[in-house]
């Protein structure tokens, strides 16, 4: 390994430690400082924000039909919404798919609260002093997993036919950069930049990425679904825009989430 | 919606033809599926549908199997190298500096970058080039010394403008996009990145 | 008017501990929108802790606050059940008002 | 707002009247406190001896009853979120302000501490790159500091 001779980014002096070492003890040092930085967000995370925010859209009633979201069912039967998150995304008789959080949220909206699907779609990604709804439901609805292991099931035929096709979305290369999920996301130890990628093809990593969706991310200021997640993801694939809600979203929901199966869910989390 | 929908057909159309041929049925079906999953996309900005159509090459590489194809391999790699289009002026290098500030940047081709903007090369994202950017991936080798240790002949001058240009044409299935052949980058750029990794006064070098 | 603060006020031995989330957007006046413009300042002036009619924490900010601040701090005197409240005041003048009651330990 | 009230306010919101306001029962306690003017000069500072100035000491000393306590990280892996904790065992503590020397203005926060509240407080603040931070505390009318270097590889003021 070179040592660098000029470390001319004082900034940048201690992430190097990282990666040109002066030693192994300021590797493990430098290390140590991130993790005692990630630790110290842990405690008031402002993800709760939208968890507060969120709990109080599921009990209100809204939408033309003045109702409540208390009487829509995540897959564990109406209104029950603690551990829902880890058993999604799930086969639903009533509109014949398979739904992840996000899209049968919208499901209830539609059908408990009378919105048509462009009002409840209009907003599900928050910008600058625009929080989105959707964002706070999904905060609300996935902090009630919080500790529950994931057990996402292939029983239905749909179920396993959605896990084989985000299994292929996720090796699909295309656009002009010819990028897959896989480029970034399937090897051991991989940096862009300085920011360590998960290899979501071994089970300690997706287990660990899965678990850590939504998420509030510093450097947005916003919480951040796992719809969210993946359709910045293909931004930066150079794909065509990810709808949300879609089958190919769901899909790779599909595949991601199964594969994190035996984890505890451990969101919303914070990250930088 | 009416040109969307055109596209999605005209779409559909490629992908089907595209494997459908002598394939068992239960490819069709999966060919099918793959379709279905393909209308999860809208265009936007620049990013049209057809980048969601893949080339032979996209599509060989999207099997996570690839590798034992070993025939395949040889075959599209010697295509790729053919297709490599050197600069007609017979000149390989530009300026490093140039090249640096290309290194860097990441912008181009994503749905939300302004296309009339130049892209950038993006190199730090998966490369460590220059000592002095600390702020480099890991996903490809590191290219520190690149030109010190292969020196800058025409033939390793060549060899770098193709790889930047085609990197498929060396190795089918690596992460590397092709600059050159899926116009990401201009020629001159090329040149620039060239001159980054070859020249002896690139820092990259000292 | 500004959306709901998450309150926490917790026994600790024979002191509260109060931990406070506002939801703030906290500008600096310094960051550039995407149309290169300057985002005016707007942030979280004033703070105040309210117990038993007593202030138990005040504070003053600037935009160095980060956004959707977090406090966290310990007073003594409370029991379960009562209620602890905190008010802000922005410098456009916006203002919001939470309330909690103190739960055990 | 109601007619009393308009009337207090107009009457100049000094302390005094304020004061008075309050123990007259015309104003809830916290009204008047969020009413308490800001200090705008002290916010506009651009160095630390100037911040000590502005509010209303004359010169601060280091002093190691002043620290920072965990959580107050060695380096910031953003600088838009960076938690700062102080705890101070100088008896009569009255305040704990946060100052960070590189940012635009220096001063990021002031806290007034009440008797029966502990002298500690841990929040977040911003900072624009690596620089060095300070814990300010009043304490029977003076001034005592502690010090601190926090390192950012991403800064949090910018676009």
């Amino acid at each position: 390994m070179t040592r660098p001779h000029k470390p001319v980014v004082a900034a940048l002096l201690f992430a190097a430690g990282l990666l040109f070492g002066t030693g192994a003890h300021s590797q493990d040092s430098t290390a140590k400082a991130l993790q005692e930085y990630r630790d110290a967000l842990q405690d008031g995370n402002p993800a709760e924000l939208w968890e507060i925010k969120g709990e109080d859209m599921w009990q209100q009633p809204r939408g033309p039909n003045k109702v409540s979201m208390e009487k829509c069912d995540l897959g564990l039967g109406p209104g029950v919404v603690k551990g829902a998150y880890a058993r999604l995304p799930k086969y639903f008789k009533d509109t014949d798919r398979v739904d992840d959080l996000e899209s049968r949220l919208v499901h209830c909206m539609v059908s408990l609260q009378g919105y048509t699907r462009a009002e409840a779609t209009r907003r599900v990604f928050g910008g600058p002093g625009a929080a989105a709804d959707m964002e706070a439901l999904v905060a609300y609805v996935s902090s009630q997993s919080k500790g529950v292991k994931m057990n996402v099931a292939l029983a239905h035929p749909r179920e396993r036919e959605a896990y084989q096709m985000g299994q292929k979305l996720f090796y699909y290369r295309g656009g002009p950069h010819d990028f897959a999920c896989a480029t970034c996301h399937g090897e051991d130890n991989k940096r862009i930049r300085l920011q360590d990628l998960p290899n979501l093809t071994s089970k300690k990593d997706a287990q660990r990425a899965y678990t850590t969706w939504p998420a509030y991310r510093v450097s947005q200021g916003e919480l951040r679904s796992f719809q969210w997640r993946l359709y910045d993801c293909f931004r930066q694939q150079r794909f065509p825009e990810l709808l949300f809600g879609s089958d190919a979203s769901v899909a790779l929901t599909m595949f991601l989430a199964r594969n994190a199966n035996g984890a505890a869910f451990a969101a919303p989390a914070i990250k930088r | 919606m009416k040109k969307a929908l055109v596209s999605m057909a005209a779409l559909a159309a490629v992908l089907f033809a595209g494997i459908a041929l002598a394939q068992s049925r239960s490819a069709v079906g999966e060919v099918e599926a793959m379709r279905e999953l393909m209308r999860g996309f809208k265009p936007s900005g620049q990013a049209g549908l057809s980048r969601l159509v893949q080339d032979e090459v996209q599509q060989f590489c999207s099997d996570p199997g690839w590798q034992r194809n070993k025939a395949r391999i040889a075959a599209i790699e010697g295509q790729q190298l053919a297709a490599v289009k050197y600069p007609a002026d017979g000149k390989l290098m530009g300026n490093w500096k140039a090249g640096e500030s290309i290194a860097q940047s990441g912008v181009g081709k994503q749905f939300s970058d302004n296309p009339s903007q130049p892209s950038g090369a993006n190199c730090y994202a998966c490369h460590q080039l220059t000592p002095q950017e600390l702020s480099f991936g890991t996903i490809g080798p590191s290219l520190r010394n690149f030109g010190k240790t292969r020196g800058s002949s025409e033939a390793i001058q060549r060899y770098t403008y193709a790889k930047i240009y085609n990197s498929r044409a060396y190795s089918v299935c690596t992460n590397m996009p092709r600059f050159g052949h899926s116009e990401i980058l201009t020629e001159q750029q090329i040149k620039d990145v060239v001159a980054l990794l070859l020249d002896p006064e690139s820092p990259v070098n000292k | 008017m500004g959306e709901p603060m998450r309150i926490r006020a917790q026994m600790a031995g024979d002191k509260v501990e109060v931990r406070v989330l506002m939801s703030h957007e906290m500008e600096t006046g310094q960051r550039k929108d995407g149309g290169g413009n300057i985002v005016p300042a707007w942030f979280i002036q004033n703070i105040a802790v309210m117990h038993g009619g007593q202030t138990v924490l005040s504070a003053q900010w600037g935009p160095a606050v980060a956004k959707n601040p977090f406090m966290h701090f310990r007073f003594a005197g409370g029991r379960v059940g009562e209620k602890v409240s905190v008010t802000w005041t922005d410098n456009r003048g916006d203002k919001r008002t939470d309330e909690v009651a103190i739960t055990a330990g | 707002m109601n007619s009393v009230r308009r009337e207090v306010l107009k009457a100049g919101g000094g302390v005094t009247v304020m004061a008075l306001a309050v123990s007259a029962g015309l104003l809830r306690p916290e009204e008047a406190l969020a009413q308490a003017a800001w200090n705008k000069a002290a916010f506009e500072t651009r160095s630390f001896a100037d911040t000590v100035k502005a509010l209303g000491g004359a010169a601060a000393v280091e002093n190691p009853g002043v620290r920072f306590a965990s959580p107050t990280p060695e380096i910031a892996e953003n600088g838009a979120l960076v938690p700062v904790t102080v705890t101070s065992s100088i008896p009569k503590t009255e305040s704990i302000a946060i100052l960070v020397e590189k940012n635009p203005n220096t001063l990021a926060a002031n806290f007034v501490v009440p008797n029966g509240t502990e002298p500690f407080i841990s929040t977040r603040v911003k900072m624009g790159q690596t620089s060095d931070i300070y814990a300010l505390v009043k304490a029977d009318g003076r001034y005592y500091y502690a010090k601190k270097e926090i390192k950012v590889t991403i800064g949090g003021c910018g676009g």
